[in-house]
């Protein structure tokens, strides 16, 4: 197999991992206008549930999924109520302090329910290697970036086409505006949570399958925000192909430069990138008519 | 009287569409000077290539015989050039006073350091800026809400904050872009008073884009006409009103006698 | 007499990682001290004194462990420090440290940047990263080395990983075999798909893994993936249960090098007596780490008894220096700190995993390298 | 249809907007509601919609009533279902999102098929952005985005529309044009309308009856004709003196004092 | 309101403060900021000198996210800048504590135009990312620069005397953060109501008016991330200095987030709300540890196991508490207190 093929191949794994945890950043910030920083903590906790939904029940994928996520929207929208709701109409900067101090809370949370050891966990996939076009893949890492790719359809056409979809672009894009035409805004915000909160899940089962359940994978978080920037704060799309470029870029970096320059390539990537098209590759302009 | 602003061929594109197209017009120093047109005709858009928000996709404008076109925005100042907004552009989370002390900025020279240590001249400078500032506010009759932020104000008192800041500036030439619009009939008058008086007691030249024909009829000197992006015509005011284009483009026949 | 001792009792401070994912260290420190101070104060303590163990959190955060001692020292008054957290934050310590003259007895940390220099009251238990590998990659080097050797090195990029590379460099320089590929990575990267093609593109067959934890298991399960074949040495950490359950199913039957005994006699006799002062939450977060605090405390309270009933910190740092072959009951080769660098317990035995049944097997005895 | 009744508005707890303000609006009639810059009228429209909360205002005391229930307090989406909708002052349009999603929105809580018709009846309103309808919102010229303003609101079937000045920016022939769609949708479907405006002269042809408010206070209400011909009321907001539109030109430099007797 | 407070010139309108009331309370303050550390124990004296930096670090990101709007996420970056800065200088070069304290901030301020530069375009999270790329970029540069950072090795800092004092330990630390501490807020506070602060404002509130106003936009928001960075570079000197040790793992990432919290918790975009915040978060660690001593039953085996991860969970609580009661911030509450002296018995 080729050296180059190979680190495509693995590019797209580690970046689809990345654009499925920006995903879920970009729909928040797509109709709230809240950065969540707790979205990494979000993806490790619906990771942990499935985690122990999978050890008492036994679960294969996709059953485990069909329980996993009605529960972790289920969470998304607790938090929301709890947290994001009693903050309705306050400066955005306060909400996303909220996050902040949400995600310091679900991270004492999970540690104190799991504890620090790491798991292993397969979610039900199978783990014998798979070969595609000569390049080897566990099918952890196939279901990666087929669930990247069938929600980036799912969410563009959502976004585009419903009316739902439409009405999340709205709040964000003038919350008082919505309410007046009768758009519940905290219904609104609700379900951004629930969807947010579903496709963590997906990204947190999956990278958990992948590498590994440990009480530091909401630092992933952190990791998926370049994805969210480069592919434009507002576009969901975006995220997923920002996240497989990064991840691309990075793998590329490492392999034929190395000496830990994988991070930084991708930033130095994106700075460039930000440069010539200061709102990502496919953000919108801010509107700004005077 | 000399031309102070002229304009020539200058023609804007977005995309695909043409919201400026090969205007040239002439403003003469001291003159009250009127732009009208339907919605979309593209006068703030004139207005945002005279104070180089955006750069002309074709043309040039002269002020005082320096082309502008080749200026950063922020040099417009410097040369005495003000403008409103028709949005409102305040810097709403700062107080009435601070914006007003923003539009002095480019008479002030205090940089990073000095600003830091607020001596000599730094301070001597702040205190006669803030005296400009209290004049301005006397005058616009702004007292009352001087420390209120600019934000938490109604919309009319927003407009009135940003035509002191624009005064802020001393400029030979003030750009109001719909200064009247959200304003009752007396405040209107008020304004049109403030516009006289600038014109009068200053010699500032004004520069106005206006839907209210009352104000346009009554204290222009000169009137000029767009639409869809074109100059259609220009006059006085009485020569404008009656103008069959500009009745069938922008007036309506209920209007031309207004 | 110092701060921290009065008729009664003695106060240890404990700087520790008690919370995050690295708390799993802490936590079995603190039951490592917990039951070394409840073993002593039953056999009646240090020359009557009771032992009190008094633990800071840290988060694994240098300037936190700053604070953390601050507070120890001038609010808890302790006397002597036991256990400690990470490199980085034992080093955030030590102006404090040698401030106070307090004794200090290292056990998760033993770096070179540690007991290098010398500070007269610090002493570390422990064999240094680097020998643990060193010690691995002879025993292959002697005993199991694939035919066309080459060897490749994957380390973290930061204090730690740096000790693994001198161990790996010595290794190879002194064997003359071939150094294939040397690769960083920064701390907490999950995906080494990048690292383990080059590892492969390289040739590499003798791979020092420098990855922790889970990052460690992600390399070799990268490893399989490729259908590498590898002889495998790896650090301690690798031997802890949850480790050996995250990298057993990649099928390598890996070794590691360590300081303490992973089971036998002596890991059996102290996991009766835990069961005896520890509650079932810490018996189940007891690790190594454990062994070695508790192989710590044990020293630190032998010197302090040695000093009689006036007990003071410069007694105790004596003692300790004089301290030779103190016998830890087969929980590590015996300690002595009568050496230049006041490091103790550098004999490691090499083990090797049973990947199917995630049991150890010693290959080697304890041995100085 | 709707009423108001000693309404007390603060803001942040501390700035009183409006105080003790009593108004009413008969069902199928369109009532004005002039005053000067700052007077309080987007305070009140906004208290009506319930989104004073979003700028920390709040409804100290007083009730409003739509048909007769209580409305204050009531989450503005249960408001709009009502049938009462705004058009905002100052557009407040979403400017990210295109012309016809915009006006979409408006149709938020009208089903699909009403939501179609509405469209075509707004496009019928204002050809000019229908030709802008795939454009996005924000870089409409003040104009048209005004027109998207009450085209949005339009969408929602309202019975009851407010609208914050929406002669705003707008050229007289389209003035006339949104005029002549308020008194057509008053008189053929019964829409009932309060209307802020500056525009007194157009707002009290209009409009048959009017309230005048004044430093958060009504100072003068009464029909239309009747304020018409108040003196004050020809001063201050029509620019009449001694019974002829004055110029502005020769505005005086000194002011009348306002008396508001009537 | 106070009343009978009329300003004869204009001199008194542009002054700090022409209270004689907040006067007397700043010098009342001071003098007990002065007395503190023959007041209270080490171990208080310590905390203070880190909230002191605290205040330091957060009055200097305050003007560059507070001020002029451009969000940081590299605040760890710059401390660490600073801090490597001064040990590098010391120790390796030999320079005084007087002279590689100063060259920490100048050196940051440089740094800074690294970030700055590429990111002139940029607005809001666009921002955030460049600045956090470049936090990232100082990581990577301080692990690999082994010749010049020691790599990850770190770097002990010591010997930082002037005339004969060491100022890394007890009092002489505490006065010396403290001096810089006034200086810095004063010098802010000069800043904010002069004319490069009201362009920052400008900037943040509406960046086309400003412009037309006359700000040069580049110049100004260089000059915010050299003003600010330089201030940072200060911060991060005091912390290799009370330390005594620099490290990576110092200035981990989190910090730039906890950064941002501090100005938020206070009050975004003011001083005293920087200020306010950041002794509010660098103590609240410790309240909570109090707290915990003082009412949980500490023998219950559910509180010794989780004691620690119980009191991380209720710093998180208590932030988000805190901005439930007072979104704008400390200095929100700050305020209303206010507010309520100078109506009270009026509600309103
Ligand atoms: N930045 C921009 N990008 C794209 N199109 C623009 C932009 N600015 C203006 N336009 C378009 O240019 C045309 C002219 O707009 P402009 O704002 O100049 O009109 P106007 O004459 O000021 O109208 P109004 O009287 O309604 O304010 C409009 O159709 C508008 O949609
Ligand atoms: N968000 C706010 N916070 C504090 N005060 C406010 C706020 N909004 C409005 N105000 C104050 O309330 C008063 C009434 O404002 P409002 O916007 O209702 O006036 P208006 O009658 O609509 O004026 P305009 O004709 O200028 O639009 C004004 O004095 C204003 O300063
Ligand atoms: C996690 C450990 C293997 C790291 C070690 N305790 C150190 O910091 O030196
Ligand atoms: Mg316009
Ligand atoms: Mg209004």
């Amino acid at each position: 197999m080729d050296f180059l093929l190979l680190l495509l191949a693995s590019g797209l794994v580690s970046g689809a991992a990345y654009g499925l945890i920006a995903m879920g950043f970009a729909l928040i910030f797509k109709s709230t206008g809240v950065v969540n920083f707790a979205q990494g903590e979000l993806v490790m906790l619906t990771a942990y549930i499935s985690f122990t939904l999978y050890s008492t029940f036994d679960l294969s994928f996709f059953p485990l999924m069909l329980v996993t996520i009605p529960i972790s929207m289920a969470i998304g929208l607790v938090l929301e109520r709890l947290f994001i709701r009693p903050m309705l109409g306050e400066p955005i900067f306060a909400i996303v302090m909220v996050t902040v101090g949400l995600a310091v809370v679900l991270r004492g949370i999970t540690i104190m329910a799991w504890g620090p050891d790491p798991f292993n966990f397969n979610a039900g996939i199978p783990t014998r290697v798979v070969t595609l076009g000569g390049v080897p893949f566990y099918p952890a890492q196939l279901y990666l970036i087929g669930a990247l790719g069938v929600l980036t359809a799912a969410g563009w056409a959502f976004l585009r086409f419903s009316r739902m979809g439409i009405a999340m672009r709205a709040v964000a894009a003038n919350e008082t505006a919505a309410l007046l035409v009768g758009i519940s805004v905290s219904r609104i915000h609700a379900i951004a949570w629930m969807l947010s909160a579903a496709i963590a899940s997906i990204a947190g089962v999956l990278f958990a399958a992948n590498f590994k359940l440990a009480p530091d994978l909401w630092f992933q978080g952190l990791r998926a925000f370049p994805a969210v920037i480069l592919g434009g704060m507002d576009s969901v799309i975006g995220s997923a192909v920002a996240g497989l470029v990064i991840g691309v870029i990075e793998n590329l970096f490492q392999g034929y430069v190395g000496q830990g320059l994988r991070e930084i390539s991708g930033f130095i990537v994106i700075i460039i990138v930000l440069m010539v098209r200061p709102f990502g590759l496919f953000g919108s302009k801010d509107i700004e008519r005077v | 009287m000399k031309a102070l602003l002229e304009l020539h061929g200058v023609t804007k594109r977005f995309g695909g569409l043409v919201a400026v197209n090969d205007v040239g017009l002439s403003v003469e120093q001291g003159q009250i000077y009127s732009l009208i047109g339907p919605n979309g005709a593209g006068k703030t858009t004139l207005f945002n290539l005279i104070s180089a928000v955006f750069a002309p996709t074709e043309g040039r404008i002269l002020f005082e015989g320096h082309d502008l076109t080749r200026l950063p925005t922020h040099a417009l100042a410097r040369l005495g050039i003000a403008r409103t907004f028709q949005n409102l552009a305040v810097f709403k989370h700062e107080t009435v006073v601070n914006n007003l002390l923003v539009g002095m900025h480019s008479h002030l020279q205090s940089g990073p350091i000095a600003s830091a240590f607020f001596w000599g001249r730094t301070r001597r400078e702040e205190i006669a800026a803030r005296e400009r500032v209290e004049e301005i506010i006397d005058f616009l009759e702004i007292e009352d809400i001087r420390d209120h932020p600019v934000g938490t104000l109604s919309y009319g008192q927003q407009k009135r904050v940003e035509l002191g800041r624009a005064l802020a500036i001393s400029p030979k030439l003030l750009l109001l872009d719909e200064m009247v619009s959200g304003m009752n009939q007396e405040e209107r008058e008020d304004i049109a008073r403030f516009i006289l008086d600038l014109k009068d007691e200053l010699g500032m030249t004004v520069f106005m884009v206006e839907h209210d024909m009352g104000i346009v009829m009554d204290i222009s000197d000169h009137v000029c006409v767009m639409n869809y992006g074109r100059k259609i015509a220009e006059g006085t005011p009485a020569e404008v009103a009656a103008n069959p284009a500009v009745i069938d483009a922008y007036l309506g026949s209920s209007r031309s006698a207004a | 007499a110092d701060p921290g001792v009065s008729d009664t009792e003695i106060k240890i401070g404990d700087v520790n990682i008690m919370t995050g994912p690295a708390s799993f260290i802490g936590r079995a420190v603190s039951v490592g001290s917990k039951i070394a101070a409840a073993e002593i104060n039953e056999a009646g303590g240090v020359n009557g004194r009771k032992i009190t163990i008094i633990t800071e959190d840290d988060g694994y955060v240098p300037a936190r462990s700053f604070q953390a001692l601050t507070k120890l020292i001038e609010v808890d008054e302790i006397f002597a420090l036991n256990g400690t957290s990470g490199t980085a934050n034992v080093l955030a310590m030590m102006p404090l440290i040698e401030e106070n003259n307090l004794p200090t007895v290292v056990t998760t940390a033993p770096n070179e940047l540690v007991y290098q220099p010398v500070r007269p009251s610090v002493f570390t238990v422990g064999a240094s990263y680097s020998d643990a590998f060193y010690a691995q990659l002879k025993y292959i080097h002697e005993n199991t080395e694939p035919e066309n050797a080459v060897y490749g090195l994957i380390r973290q990029d930061d204090d730690f990983g740096g000790a693994v590379e001198a161990g790996y460099d010595r290794a190879v320089k002194e064997f003359g075999v071939k150094d294939g590929l040397r690769i960083r990575f920064k701390k907490g990267t999950a995906n080494f798909a990048a690292e383990v093609a080059q590892m492969r593109q390289a040739g590499v067959n003798v791979l020092a893994n420098g990855g922790i934890i889970a990052g460690a298991a992600n390399i070799l399960s990268e490893a399989r993936k490729l259908s590498m074949d590898l002889q495998v040495a790896s650090v301690w950490s690798e031997d802890m249960p949850p480790s050996v359950n995250l990298s057993a199913p990649a099928g390598y039957d890996y070794l590691v090098a360590d300081y303490v005994a992973l089971s036998g006699p002596a890991i059996d006799a102290f996991l009766e007596k835990a069961k005896k002062y520890a509650s079932d939450e810490e018996v189940a977060a007891i690790n190594r780490y454990t062994y070695v605090t508790y192989v710590g405390l044990k020293a630190l309270a032998e010197a302090m008894g040695q000093c009689g009933q006036d007990l003071t910190r410069a007694c105790t740092v004596e003692k300790l220096r004089e301290l030779k072959d103190f016998d830890t009951q087969g929980i590590s080769a015996p300690l002595s700190f009568d050496n230049p660098e006041q490091l103790s317990g550098t004999a490691v035995a090499v083990y090797q995993l049973n990947a199917a049944e995630k049991t150890f097997t010693a290959l080697t005895d304890f041995a100085d390298y | 249809m709707l009423a108001l009744n000693n309404i007390q508005i603060l803001y942040d707890r501390a700035i009183e907007a409006v105080r003790d303000v009593s108004l009413e609006v008969a069902q199928g009639t369109i009532v004005a509601l002039l005053g000067s810059n700052g007077a309080g009228k987007s305070t009140i429209l906004k208290a009506i919609s319930g989104v004073l909360y979003q700028e920390d205002g709040e409804i100290m005391s007083g009730s409003i009533l739509l048909d007769g229930e209580r409305i204050s307090g009531a989450a503005p989406r249960d408001i709009v279902c009502k049938g009462l909708l705004q058009v905002p002052e100052g557009r407040a349009l979403f400017a990210t999102l295109t012309v016809e999603e915009n006006l979409l929105m408006g149709g938020f809580t009208r089903s699909r098929s009403e939501a179609a018709d509405g469209l075509d009846t707004v496009y019928g309103l204002f050809p000019r952005i229908k030709e802008r309808r795939t454009q996005v919102a924000g870089y409409l010229s003040g104009g048209e985005q005004q027109m998207v303003a009450v085209g949005r609101a339009l969408m929602g079937r309202p019975r009851l529309l407010m609208l914050d000045e929406p002669s705003l920016g707008l050229a007289p022939q389209i003035v006339d044009t949104i005029f002549e769609a308020i008194i057509k949708l008053n008189a053929e479907s019964a829409m009932t309308v309060l209307l802020v405006e500056q525009n007194a002269q157009l707002a009290l042809q209009t409009a048959s009856y009017g309230y005048i408010i004044e430093n958060g206070r009504i100072v003068l209400d009464g029909p239309a004709e009747k304020l018409r011909s108040n003196n004050d009321v020809q001063e201050f907001y029509l620019g009449f003196s001694g019974g002829e539109r004055r110029s502005m030109r020769d505005v005086k430099h000194y002011k009348r004092r306002k008396r508001w007797l009537s | 309101m106070r009343t009978g407070h009329f300003k004869e010139r204009t001199a008194q309108l542009v002054a700090l403060s022409d209270s004689k009331v907040v006067w007397s309370f700043a010098g009342l303050l001071l003098a007990l900021v002065l007395a503190a550390p023959f007041l209270i124990g080490n171990y208080q004296v310590t905390l203070l000198v880190s909230a002191m930096i605290a205040i330091v670090g957060a009055v200097g990101l305050n003007m560059l996210t507070g001020t002029t709007g451009l969000i940081s996420l590299g605040q760890a970056g710059f401390l660490a800048v600073g801090a490597y800065t001064n040990a590098i200088l010391m120790m390796d070069y030999g320079w005084p504590v007087w002279l590689s304290m100063p060259a920490a901030g100048v050196v940051s301020a440089l740094v800074s135009l690294l970030v700055g530069v590429p990111s002139l375009r940029l607005k809001g999270l666009y921002l955030a990312i460049t600045t956090l790329a470049f936090a990232f970029i100082i990581n990577h540069v301080i692990l690999y620069a082994e010749w010049l950072t020691h790599g990850p090795n770190g770097i002990f800092v010591s010997g930082a005397k002037v005339f004969g004092v060491d100022l890394q330990r007890g009092k002489a630390l505490y006065y010396m953060t403290f001096g810089i501490t006034v200086v810095v807020v004063f010098a802010a506070l000069n800043i904010q109501r002069s004319r490069v602060g009201r362009a920052w404002m400008a900037i943040r509130d509406h960046d086309i008016a400003a412009r037309v106003m006359g700000v040069d936009l580049l110049r100004y928001k260089l000059y915010a991330f050299m003003v600010s960075s330089f201030i940072v570079g200060i911060a991060g000197a005091l912390i290799s200095l009370q330390i005594r040790f620099v490290n990576i793992d110092v200035f981990a990432l989190i910090l730039s987030i906890e950064a941002l919290a501090i100005i938020i918790l206070g009050g975004l975009g003011s001083i005293a709300g920087a200020i306010l915040g950041a002794i509010f978060l660098s103590l609240l660690p410790e309240a909570i540890r109090l707290f915990f001593d003082a009412f949980a039953d500490t023998n219950s085996s559910f509180y010794t196991t989780y004691v620690y991860e119980i009191r991380g969970i209720t710093y998180g609580i208590v932030i988000i508490a805190f901005l439930r009661l007072k979104p704008e911030g400390l200095i929100g509450l700050w305020r209303d207190v206010r507010k309520y002296w100078s109506n009270w018995p009026l509600a309103y």
